[in-house]
């Protein structure tokens, strides 16, 4: 089972450096900003199977934590670009 | 090779990639990256030591240490920020002029 | 081996795959908004199903249920910066053309 | 076999802190730079420190990501699509001028890759230490909570986080030293987008209770005042972003109450113990676990007043020349 | 260790001026600066009361939250630290009256500049913690809230040359301090303690010590401008407002050395060799020659004294090499030790006092000037007798002329150079003086000229040029208590046990 979880969460960041290929080409930023919202589902999966794997529950903490932050650095994000948007129209 | 010592190689390389990082990026918000990778290899130094030395739990001393250090690394970034933005704004530069 | 771990591995095996999809979307999908439909949807699918499996293996009702929200959560942050991003470059797109019409 | 995944997270956060300084652009560099944040977290996971991963998600990717965003829209105005042309033309002039750094840029090779070899000898021949896990054992009961990364931080080593506590007001202090700081005299003009409304309302609750939550599991488990200051702080860069600019109802005595509460809190409780007894910040030990949990409530509270504060002066640094009015 | 008497009042030297800075804070301009300047004579007057407490019980500590090392953190107050805290509160409180007042004569034209006061004091806290700290961690922490002060100061002025010098200089101690906690993640890693008494018994030779002195003194050079990192200090040093130009100069480069020489002497001592000393002598002697010749080419005031504070830290760093002597070298006397230890304390206390003096003189120089080109000071004599007085004692403390506290140094480094044999720094220490000699005297001969054109000197308050005075005379007065100072420092235990048969007992450094 152990070895399982771990082939498991080996995909997962073979995922995560596959998505880089995204960060580097671009070609908008709205592109960058979509590849990190698949680092933080994709982490938020590793996450979870290392909750299971080292029984360690209070790693469903982090990934909590993981989740509410994303939503931070989303809505800054848009926020941040749209009123510079405005401020140069 | 134990697990404790991948991450501790890992923190030379990081602490050496921040340090040149410093030295050689221009714009002033990589210059602030660069410190917090520095910062970010010397805390995962402290930590893979803290798991090398773990008997029923991780020593907790280190781990104290670097959430410590990694809130005051935030604090002068921040502050790193402020200055860089202010600069920016004011002159237009976003590197050292005469830097080398 | 149990029961519940063979339902776990099932469960993982199809939220990887539909993890493994998602990113070949993101990858090789011709624009922003197709690759933003592959990413949101199979993602999240992908980690509905390593939740559940995860949440079938540790088999604690207290877990499952955090498990349920992280879940949410991500679904709710994840739909949420969907649309933001996909109102965000259409935003972005209306300026540019009526800066290049004007 | 386990060791994959530390290999590859070991190449992952590598490679991406190579990027985020090497990458041509400065919001590729941003975002390589939230990765980093997250490997590292991961990183830490894997290396049993959940504590440090918690508080690595939410001050050094989290906060500081989004520090980095708004420091973006300062900074690269030429970084919207339509104006990626002037990039290429700027590359074309950095690699003339490079060529006359390539002498210096080799000797900083040169010497950081013999540094770095030395550094990684002195990483793999390190001697066993031992480390003080023992001690933080068979003290671990008179500390009055259960969880050692928690003894050590707000009782063993208390002084620290004391003046820890300390740097992060005096980094506002700073932020407010650089000056440039308007306070905004009317609300900014409400998030337009009702979604978005809705998840700002939405989450405000979900991150007060979590962060209350990590606050009281910290003594026996992963979690704290930091983890907590920090998530409540993001409640008020949240209402910000949502066009409720939470900070500016309270009047200047309570924003600075606020803001001191948990550094002056601390000392003052410290002073009164060591009236009491020998030391500073001595705890009864029968006390210890009721006492350090006010503290931590209060730290949170001073932190995350103060988190709020730094990232809401950021964002409102007006463009206008120091003069004589503007050190108000 | 734990036998040494407890005492109250290092954990009061370090939290009396934080509880002050934050209640200032609560007031607005006039209020903060009266809270703050009482905070700022309390804290003079804890400082003293400790300093008598050590004269008298001999070093105390406290040990914080009752956890003794290794799992808590010690403060200790030697003789040492003692002598640094008072000299910090000397030189401390004439600068906040200065500021005091300073701040008052600039209200009208700015309307006051908040901040200054509790920066100030939680930048004292800072130097205090880090005079009294028994820890590496712990050091780290205090040496970054000196950072961050220091940097938040130095901006205060909101000029743009003042930011950008700000931002360098913090990325330079943001460097500095990562590069120290590298080596103390090694050094924690490899013992399993931080305390500083502990380290020096079981701290053992070997590439990872090695390595962790080399990062911790590269790092701690940058914080403290050495030679090849000066860079930042110059244009920080010369941007900042004038009471904080002198807090910068005086006291929080010192914060770096101190640190430096507490490890290598009570620390590092095992791991120290012959070479590694004479690399950071030849960094010190090019500084003294480098920083003295750039001094004499300024033309601005602020950027010689600037400059000058350069060279004077390089003298400090001249004492290094003197710890260890070559290989098959027996010092001719045993004192050679302690003068060169002792030399580089005379040499941080009599440049403390003689550059506050000389930068809160130029302060009062563009107070009536607008400017501080040195053209421009022709006729000073004429116009502000006591400020020229100030620039010519404390001018003539930093060339080192008897009797100044600067000659006092100069002397007991010679002679530390002598007794240890290392004959080739003593050029160096001559020629700097004579470069000193030559920028001081350049600008006293300005300052007796008689004047080409009517300059419009405005009127400055009197208090302001007297406690420039004052601070200059203090770099004189020092030298009369100097054989009981000296006898003072030395009864400190500065040397780990460990470190004590390796220094003091005429063992040579390992090559």
């Amino acid at each position: 089972m152990d070895v399982f979880f771990i082939i498991v969460s080996v995909f997962l960041l073979l995922n995560i450096v596959l998505g880089l290929v995204r960060v580097w080409r671009g070609p908008t930023v709205a592109d960058r900003l979509l590849t990190t919202q698949l680092f933080g589902t994709t982490s938020i999966a590793i996450l979870l199977v290392m909750a299971g794997y080292l029984e360690e529950l209070t790693l469903l903490n982090v990934a909590i934590t993981f989740n509410v932050l994303a939503v931070l650095l989303v809505i800054g994000l848009v926020q941040v670009w749209k009123k510079k948007k405005g401020e140069t129209r | 090779m134990e697990i404790y010592q991948i991450y501790s190689l890992t923190s030379a390389i990081l602490f050496v990639i921040g340090l040149g990082g410093v030295f050689a990026a221009r714009h002033f918000i990589k210059k602030i990256i660069a410190t917090i990778i520095m910062g970010g290899g010397v805390f995962l130094c402290f930590v893979s030591f803290a798991q090398r030395d773990a008997l029923t739990f991780a020593d907790p001393v280190p781990h104290a240490l670097v959430i410590t250090g990694i809130v005051v690394a935030v604090a002068s970034a921040a502050f790193a920020l402020a200055l860089a933005r202010r600069i920016y704004q004011l002159t237009g530069e976003e590197s050292f002029t005469n830097d080398k | 081996m149990m029961i519940k771990e063979v339902i776990a591995i099932i469960l993982l095996v199809v939220g990887c795959f539909f993890f493994l999809a998602g990113t070949i979307g993101v990858l090789r999908f011709p624009d922003l908004f197709s690759r933003l439909h592959a990413l949101t949807k199979a993602d999240n699918l992908g980690l509905g199903f390593i939740a559940a499996g995860m949440a079938v293996y540790i088999a604690s009702p207290l877990a499952a249920l955090k498990i349920f929200f992280i879940w949410l959560f991500t679904l709710l942050a994840s739909s949420t910066s969907c649309y933001l991003i996909a109102r965000f470059q259409k935003e972005q797109e209306q300026s540019k053309n009526r800066k290049e019409q004007g | 076999m386990s060791i994959l995944i530390d290999i590859l997270l070991a190449i992952l956060g590598v490679y991406l802190a190579m990027q985020s300084l090497l990458a041509s652009r400065l919001s590729q560099s941003v975002f390589l730079f939230f990765a980093f944040g997250l490997a590292l977290a991961l990183a830490w996971v894997r290396l049993g420190a959940v504590d440090v991963a918690i508080t690595e998600a939410a001050i050094a990717a989290g906060f500081l990501g989004v520090l980095f965003l708004d420091a973006l829209r300062d900074f690269s105005p030429r970084d919207t699509e339509e104006q990626q042309n002037l990039t290429t033309v700027q590359n074309s002039l950095s690699r003339k001028e490079s060529k006359s750094l390539l002498l210096p840029r080799l000797a900083l090779v040169l010497g950081l890759g013999l540094f770095l070899l030395i550094a990684l000898e002195a990483v793999w021949k390190i001697p066993e230490g031992g480390g003080l896990t023992a001690a933080a054992e068979t003290l671990l009961p008179e500390s009055g909570v259960e969880h050692p990364v928690t003894a050590v931080l707000l009782n063993f080593r208390a002084y620290d986080t004391w003046l820890e506590i300390g740097v992060i007001l005096l980094g506002l202090l700073a932020v407010f030293a650089v000056g440039g700081i308007q306070i905004y005299r009317k609300p900014i003009a409400a998030a337009d987008d009702p979604l978005m409304r809705q998840v700002i309302l939405f989450f405000t609750p979900v991150l007060f209770l979590f962060g209350a939550f990590l606050l009281y599991i910290g003594k026996s488990g992963p979690g704290g005042a930091f983890q907590a200051g920090v998530l409540w702080g993001a409640i008020g860069i949240l209402l910000h972003f949502g066009g409720i600019p939470v900070y500016s109802w309270v009047p200047r005595w309570l924003g600075h109450l606020l803001l001191t509460l948990g550094l002056v809190f601390f000392l003052l409780l410290g002073f009164l113990f060591m009236a009491a007894g020998d030391n500073l910040f001595e705890y009864p030990p029968a006390y210890a676990g009721l006492l350090i949990l006010i503290v931590e409530t209060l730290a949170a509270i001073s932190i995350a007043a103060a988190l709020t504060a730094i990232f809401a002066n950021l964002n409102q640094m007006k463009k206008e020349q120091p003069n004589d009015t503007a050190q108000k | 260790m734990t036998e040494l008497p407890i005492s109250p009042y290092p954990a009061l030297l370090v939290g009396l001026p934080i509880l002050m800075a934050t209640l200032s804070l609560f007031f607005r301009t006039r209020g903060e600066a009266l809270v703050g300047l009482i905070g700022a004579l309390l804290t003079t007057g804890l400082a003293i009361m400790a300093f008598v407490e050590v004269v008298q019980r001999g070093a105390v500590i406290h040990i914080l939250g009752g956890w003794e090392p290794p799992l808590g953190i010690l403060l200790r107050m030697d003789p040492l630290a003692a002598v640094f805290i008072g000299m910090t509160a000397l030189v401390g409180v004439f600068i906040s009256l200065y500021a005091w007042r300073y701040f008052r004569a600039l209200e009208t034209t700015t309307g006051g500049l908040p901040l200054f006061w509790p920066l100030w004091l939680f930048l004292w806290a800072g130097l205090n913690g880090l005079f009294l700290s028994n820890d590496l961690f712990n050091l780290f922490v205090t040496i970054e809230v000196i950072g961050i002060c220091a940097v938040a100061l130095a901006v205060l002025s909101g000029k743009s040359t003042a930011l950008s010098a700000g931002l360098r200089y913090l990325l330079a101690a943001i460097t500095g301090s990562m590069a120290y906690l590298f080596g103390v993640a090694l050094i924690y890693g490899s013992t399993g303690t931080l305390d500083l008494g502990l380290l020096g018994q079981v701290l053992e030779p070997g590439t990872t010590t090695t390595f962790a002195l080399l990062v911790i003194t590269l790092g701690l050079m940058i914080k403290m401008a050495g030679f090849p990192f000066h860079f930042w200090l110059p244009p920080a040093h010369s941007s900042a407002l004038a009471p904080v130009s002198a807090l910068l100069s005086a006291l929080v480069v010192k914060g770096a050395f101190y640190i430096l020489l507490r490890l290598w002497m009570e620390v590092f001592g095992v791991s120290l060799t012959y070479a590694a000393g004479q690399f950071i002598g030849i960094a010190g002697a090019i500084a003294v020659i480098w920083g003295s010749w750039q001094a004499f080419m300024q033309t601005s005031l602020k950027l010689i004294v600037a400059h000058s504070s350069v060279a004077q830290l390089g003298y400090l760093l001249m004492v290094f090499p003197l710890l260890i002597l070559a290989p098959g070298v027996t010092a001719d006397s045993a004192d050679w030790l302690s003068s060169a230890w002792t030399a580089g304390i005379y040499q941080v206390i009599s440049h403390a006092f003689a550059k506050a003096s000389f930068f809160l003189s130029a302060g009062i120089i563009i107070m009536a000037l607008g400017h501080d080109r040195i053209e421009s000071l022709r006729d000073l004599v004429g116009h502000m007798r006591i400020t020229a007085m100030a620039i010519g004692i404390a001018g003539v403390s930093l060339i080192g002329l008897p009797p100044s506290g600067g000659f006092m140094a100069k002397w007991m480094l010679l002679k530390g150079i002598f007794l240890s044999g290392q004959w080739w720094w003593a050029p160096v220490v001559l020629a700097g003086s004579l470069l000193t000699a030559g920028y001081v005297f350049m600008l006293l001969r300005l300052a007796f000229a008689p004047a080409r054109e009517k300059e419009p000197f405005r009127p400055v308050p009197k208090s302001l040029e007297v406690f420039a005075l004052l601070l200059a005379l203090g770099s004189f007065l020092i030298v009369f208590p100097a054989d009981s100072l000296i006898q003072f420092l030395e009864s400190s235990e500065v040397f780990g046990t460990g470190v004590e048969s390796i220094l003091k007992g005429g063992v040579h450094g390992n090559n």
